[in-house]
């Protein structure tokens, strides 16, 4: 195993501040501090039910934390719709795949960029003049992404009929096809075999260099996790338990206690 | 042999995203409107036209404008009967305190009117899904009913509360044959489904297709909820509104609002759903189906009990057309709930491989 | 096969079926037969009362073929259509029917109102005239303005004067009206609607109030209407109803012990349907009638000889002399009588719409003829002419005992007073809408 | 104040007569998932069957409570046949498929219905006499001018759907078809693990609902003479159905109370300054402002988003 790269960062992104949820009395996270810095690929680790996916939700705006604040290209953000979160530039991919599964490939990654798609109804009606310019150029942008990603063999096929690894990889391509700033992966390689798994890894790290998107992703497979992020933070029982490159982690005592199951 | 698509190719992404990328469907396309165009006006009778062709016509707009809810936005809806009454009373109050509109202008304004109320109608979409949303649109119907009844202004004060349509004419033509009637609502029908087709597959459409596969899902990639829902309630709205104009104007003439009752709310549904959720061309077919169902079982059914040596009543047809409707349905459910669209790709299937079998 | 080949098969099976059902040229008909379409609704909420009317109809019809051969020697044919009280099914079957027979229809009688209300439209551009006996557009009387309608015997306006009329007599004068308090139970329908503006012209005439209450159809909840009617406790309470609303309403006054000999029903909620379901609780229970009674007269003999015992009609044995039965074949007797009288002038074979409207536009059905017809106690005389298409404007009332009914009232007229000018009034004001020269009576022929 | 005590207690019992359809629906709804649009039309098919049954053994001089009891054997009968084609015919073949489809052949289903029992019953007003007593009975006319009307039958209506609701608590609480039942409203694949047929349940769970609609095809029609407008009763149970959740039996009969209640005093206190004829819509205006506080309804269990 090669230690992870080398690389430093210094903007920060997004930070998190002293954040708690709950639900109906039941916390889910507390108090957990950390910060994504611009252009890194940061990884969220932790065993099942730490409250990785909730810590995701609440990045994006799905889940509204009851303490704590989250700071934003160094914006404060109050209470937000997750729809405002993905106009800041946030997207992101599910751990049970969240595909439309009427629609094919294509839409699919069509409907990433819904955003900057812009022209009314009428034209849109009449897919004259601006609408139909409009689509043929964020066709190209897709076109693109699908060549990225190695799927242009199942463009036009409606993505309920896609075997799961490659449903995955649709997913991503919708999310890239925002053009995030920040993009969050929840376990993107979760079920996969390993040459998936090298592929997608491999995906990853070039979306992270071509295009300089920020990365923050949760993922079981800690080999994986070591490989690919700049650094590492480790939640436990909703709790943050380490937090720094994926080396030092690696050597936390309370990290390997987590994974290896000591009574707490 | 004769539907072949293989050594058509695509050279831009214009001609990728057409709406009949293969040749042979554009070209039965054209002859379907040569024929409904040119050829029809010369052999129908005035019974078809007016039980047959010209509500198919309108009613095919309507279960268009039912399907961008339904099936392309997912969102169940019992009060299209109420939409469309909406349209007709809107078309009838532009024409009475407007005189100087054209009938088929207060037509298309109505359409406006109708997708206002829709959005109003639409917002409980924001908080209440499924079923409970379904049960909540018969409120948009029974307040539609008890309106259009009960406010006087609606009806224009007329002591009866039935109201009429305007004389049709245009640039001086008297438009109020059956046969002027049945192209101005099949050519507004067409103009119509072909805008919608190019909604559909544009952005808008995607967002609403999005917000039906996943809700959430769609919200957090930056799908606007509230845009999507209430644009997809608007634009189903404007569709219901305008056929339910027409159904006053061109097909009943003069109409009570028992006409746009929940009964009409039912069979646009059956239509989407007999058609295929989320299919233009379904929705078509749903209305035909529809509209021919009734005509056939009450033509058909006197002569086969006679048949038998058994006369049957006029209740006894209406009763077993009834359990044959309720009968059909079941079972279209069951062979192909995807509907005739998806039959209708199957056939086509079939006919790309005929001859040969595999 | 699968099962969805067979669909597909099915499918176009199907289609194609359909495709030549509505295109296949119609069987060549005898040329010497008159069409009568009629329309009915023998199933869904107003079934007990559309069964008796429809059968009614249809009996006296083939009564007159089996008898007479048809009328003059020209055979009646007729076909029934299912309209469920549906104004588009009513539409359908209009455009269906009107074109049967080698003259085409020769009268539709829709029995809805609101059918009635858009056949008004098309019926002047296909030339068939519409008989809506006792039924139908008030206003429609007025020949000038309503050339093909035909609202024989009494319209709404005319029920409401005369139930006026006999309210005033019970309390002894009209001056008794003053300070009291009438209510209408109405069916939320054009039907329903229909006689609230004699009403209110009456209301400030005679200084009584007026109150309006609307039953959503079909009218099988009550409950608050008669809850309100309780509280407001009205004198008397006019029963505008149709179909299981009547029963409902005649149950529901027993529930809140209003009493039944307070209540009047316009002649459509005065059948038998209307107070069998009500069980004890409709003794008592007033109602106008279309003139004629239930009963067996003259007619019946004749009906009961060539159509009943022969296993032809669909009539229930009870059903057989019943309101609505009746009522059912007076409107085949005066739709044939029509036709009889155009024939008079245009000669012995079918007659067209036109003809036939000038057929019932002629009409003139003195004592005489109506006991020859064998109607003699069921209607007085009627005589249509261009100016007046009603034909007559009298009306009695008739009580329910619990076992039948019962004739309590002398015959009572419509008061032209009243009823002319507002008819004037509206008829010119569709006339307008729909920009209608009205037709010269004093030139018509 | 006499006056609104009547209309509220009058809207009272009407609800309670509401929530005897509302039942079926919540019945199929909590064992099926399946949005039972039927309900209206198996209250109808019982009702005929039942009056018609009743005609002919009371025309056989057979004594009266022996009739009454053939009857509703008859109409018990009939509901299950139609139970067990329902399963066979119509939900086996869609196992799986989306709710709005299944929701769409119950539609079907009632047209089947509706044209099946008009053709095997007839078409015209049926009177119903179970025994039920129907005269008013007049409260507290001491106290208030004219005193309380009350329908005795709207009583006896009430008793039989508090004795219905019992019935049906002991049934799903102490038997083991109602536990089955349970487990299957639950969860349907951990039901089936456990080896309960669940075609078996579903052919039950029909026949349960289609028990009760008999229940309320006795009590609506001996009200207004059994009719085809039974039929549309379903209309008027689906906003107690919005109000009180799809799956909870109580919900369905609070709901069905508030509803009463609420559309009664609306039509009488409300209706006249509105030109009357308010209660249905209002009915559903109700049910609409809770759900926008309470989506789930009232008694919906609360439905928490996940991703």
């Amino acid at each position: 195993m090669t230690t992870a790269r080398a690389r430093s960062f210094t903007d920060v992104l997004l930070s998190v501040e002293n954040i708690s949820l709950s639900f109906g009395g039941v916390k889910a996270l507390t108090n957990i501090s950390f910060d994504i810095r611009k252009g890194e690929i940061r990884a969220i680790i932790g065993p099942n039910g730490a409250g990785k996916s909730s810590m995701l939700n609440c990045i994006n705006g799905f889940y509204h934390p009851q303490e704590g604040a989250i700071t934003y290209k160094g914006q404060r953000r109050s209470r937000m719709r997750p729809h405002a979160a993905a106009e800041q530039g946030i997207a992101r991919t599910f751990q049970n795949i969240a595909l439309f599964r009427g629609m094919s490939t294509l839409d699919n990654i069509m409907t990433g960029r819904n955003l900057r798609m812009r022209t009314g109804l009428f034209w849109q009606a009449l897919r004259l003049g601006p609408a139909d310019r409009e689509e043929i150029e964020h066709r190209k942008v897709v076109e693109r992404i699908i060549d990225f990603l190695e799927i242009q063999h199942i463009r036009k096929v409606p993505v309920g009929q896609l075997p799961y690894g490659l449903q995955k990889r649709v997913e991503l391509g919708r999310a890239l096809a925002a053009e995030p700033e920040l993009l969050l992966l929840d376990e993107p390689m979760a079920g996969m075999n390993l040459e998936e798994k090298q592929d997608m890894c491999r995906f990853v790290l070039d979306v992270n260099d071509e295009f300089g998107t920020t990365i923050c992703l949760i993922e079981h497979d800690m080999g994986v996790v070591m490989d690919i992020s700049d650094r590492v933070v480790v939640l436990d029982y909703g709790k943050k338990i380490g937090d720094g490159a994926p080396d030092e982690v690696k050597r936390d005592q309370a990290v390997i206690d987590a994974y290896l199951g000591v009574s707490h | 042999m004769l539907y072949r698509e293989a050594g058509q190719f695509k050279a831009s992404y214009q001609a990728d995203q057409a709406i009949f990328p293969v040749a042979q469907d554009r070209l039965v396309m054209l002859a379907l409107l040569v024929i409904a165009f040119l050829v029809v006006p010369f052999v129908t009778s005035e019974y078809v036209y007016r039980a047959v062709l010209i509500p198919t016509v309108i009613l095919s707009l309507a279960a268009i404008g039912l399907n961008v809810l339904m099936g392309y936005c997912g969102q169940v809806s019992l009060g299209s009967g109420a939409f469309m009454g909406v349209g007709a009373y809107a078309a009838y109050n532009l024409a009475v305190r407007l005189p100087f509109l054209n009938p088929f202008v207060c037509i298309l304004l109505s359409g406006f009117v109708a997708a206002a109320v829709g959005i109003v109608f639409g917002i409980p979409s924001l908080r209440i899904k499924g079923f409970y949303l379904a049960c909540a649109t018969l409120a948009a119907q029974f307040f539609g009913d008890w309106a259009f009844l009960r406010i006087k202004w609606v009806t224009n004060y007329t002591p009866s509360g039935s109201v009429n349509a305007p004389p049709l004419q245009l640039f001086g033509w008297d438009l109020s044959s059956p046969t002027a009637n049945y192209l101005v609502a099949l050519g507004i029908t067409l103009a119509l489904a072909l805008a919608v087709k190019n909604i559909v597959r544009g952005h808008i459409g995607r967002q609403w297709m999005a917000i039906r596969d996943m809700d959430i899902a769609a919200e957090i990639i930056g799908v606007r909820p509230l845009y999507a829902k209430l644009s997809a309630f608007a634009v189903s709205s404007f569709l219901i509104g305008v056929a339910g104009a027409m159904w006053a104007f061109l097909y009943l003439g003069s109409w009570e609002p028992a006409a746009f009752d929940i009964n009409r709310s039912f069979s646009l549904m059956f239509m989407v759903i007999i058609g295929g959720l989320g299919s233009i061309l379904g929705s078509a077919l749903g209305a035909i189906f529809i509209v021919l169902l009734p005509i056939f079982l009450n033509q058909a059914l006197p002569p086969l009990g006679a048949a038998v040596g058994w006369q049957i009543s006029t209740a006894t047809v209406s009763h077993f057309e009834s359990m044959i409707f309720g009968a059909l349905i079941v079972f279209f459910l069951v062979v192909e709930p995807h509907g005739l669209a998806r039959l209708w790709s199957i056939g086509k299937e079939k006919l790309r491989l005929w001859p040969f079998p595999h | 096969m699968g099962i969805r080949q067979v669909a597909l098969l099915g499918t176009a099976i199907v289609s194609a079926g359909m495709i030549a059902a509505l295109t296949a040229p119609s069987v060549a008909q005898a040329q010497n037969e008159q069409f009568i379409p009629n329309l009915v609704y023998r199933t869904g909420a107003y079934a007990p009362n559309g069964i008796p009317f429809a059968d009614g109809v249809a009996d006296y019809i083939n009564m007159l073929n089996a008898r007479d051969g048809g009328i003059n020697g020209v055979k009646i044919i007729t076909e029934e259509c299912e309209t469920g009280y549906a104004t588009d099914r009513g539409v359908e079957c209009y455009e269906r029917l009107k074109g049967k027979g080698p003259t085409g229809a020769a009268y539709f009688s829709p029995l809805s109102t609101g059918i009635t209300f858009a056949l008004t439209e098309k019926a002047p551009g296909d030339k068939i005239p519409l008989i809506t006996m006792g039924y139908g557009r008030s206003d429609s009387r007025d020949g000038e303005i309503f050339t093909w309608n035909f609202p024989l015997l009494g319209t709404y306006w005319t029920a409401a004067n005369v139930a006026i009329q006999y309210i005033a007599k019970e309390w002894g004068g009209f001056d008794k009206l003053k300070g009291k308090k009438i209510a209408l139970l109405y069916h939320d329908s054009p039907y329903g609607k229909e006689p609230i503006a004699a009403l209110d012209i009456m209301s400030k005439k005679y200084g009584f109030d007026f109150l309006q209450i609307p039953v959503p159809a079909p009218g099988s909840e009550q409950k608050s209407q008669w809850l309100q009617i309780r509280q407001q406790r009205p004198d008397y309470v006019l029963l505008w109803g149709w179909g299981v609303m009547n029963s409902a309403a005649v149950t529901e006054a027993g529930n809140v012990n209003y009493p039944r000999d307070h209540m009047l029903g316009v002649w459509w909620s005065g059948a038998e349907p209307d107070v069998l379901p009500a069980g004890d609780k409709a003794k008592g229970y007033k109602a106008l009638m279309l003139q004629h009674p239930a009963g067996k007269f003259a007619v019946h003999k004749d009906l009961e000889k060539y159509v009943i015992s022969q296993g032809k009609s669909m009539a229930k044995p009870e059903e057989f002399g019943q309101v609505l039965y009746n009522r059912g074949i007076i409107n085949s007797m005066l739709g044939t009588e029509s036709i009889r009288t155009a024939m008079a002038k245009f000669g012995n074979k079918p007659m067209t719409g036109e003809q036939v409207r000038w057929g019932i536009e002629h009409l003139d059905l003195n004592a005489d003829r109506i006991k020859q017809l064998g109607f003699d106690g069921m209607i007085g005389p009627i005589k249509v002419s261009c100016l007046d298409h009603e034909g007559a404007r009298l009306s009695r009332v008739h009580q329910w005992d619990g076992k039948e009914w019962k004739v309590i009232s002398d015959w009572f007229k419509g008061d032209d007073s009243i009823l002319e000018p507002l008819v004037k009034a509206t008829a010119d004001a569709y006339g307008k809408e729909k920009k209608i020269t009205p037709r010269d009576c004093s030139k018509a022929s | 104040m006499g006056f609104f005590l009547e209309v509220l207690i009058g809207g009272l019992l009407a609800g309670v007569l509401y929530s005897l359809v509302a039942l079926g629906f919540v019945l199929i709804f909590k064992a099926s998932g399946v949005f039972n649009f039927a309900q209206g039309a198996m209250v109808l098919t019982a009702g005929l069957a039942l009056v018609r049954a009743l005609d002919v053994f009371e025309q056989w001089h057979w004594p009266f409570g022996l009739a009454l009891l053939s009857a509703f054997a008859f109409a018990a009968v009939i509901m299950a046949i139609i139970a067990w084609m329902v399963e066979r015919l119509v939900l086996r073949k869609l196992v799986n498929q989306e709710d709005i489809i299944l929701f769409m052949a119950t539609i079907g289903i009632t047209f089947f219905l509706e044209g099946l029992a008009q053709t095997l019953f007839g078409a015209d007003v049926y009177p119903l006499n179970v025994g039920l007593p129907k005269d008013p009975i007049f409260l507290l006319e001491s106290l208030f001018d004219g005193g309380i009307l009350v329908n005795e039958l709207d009583i006896w209506a009430a008793v039989a759907a508090g004795l219905l609701v019992a019935g049906l608590a002991l049934f799903f609480q102490r038997t083991r078809i109602g536990r089955a039942l349970r487990a299957v409203a639950d969860d349907h694949a951990a039901a089936q693990s456990v080896g309960i047929p669940l075609n078996q349940i579903w052919f039950i769970v029909w026949l349960v609902a289609g028990l009760v609609a008999l229940v309320a095809g006795a009590v609506w029609g001996s009200k207004l003479g059994v009719q085809f407008s039974l039929s549309l009763l379903a209309l008027k149970a689906l906003p107690v159905l919005i109000l009180g959740g799809f799956t909870s039996v109580p919900g369905a009969i609070i709901g069905g109370l508030i509803i009463g209640a609420g559309e009664k005093l609306a039509e009488v206190f409300l209706g006249p300054s509105m030109g009357g004829g308010i209660e249905i819509w209002f009915a559903y205006v109700v049910a609409l402002l809770f759900l926008l506080f309470r989506p789930q309804g009232l008694f919906g269990e609360r439905i928490i988003e996940r991703v």
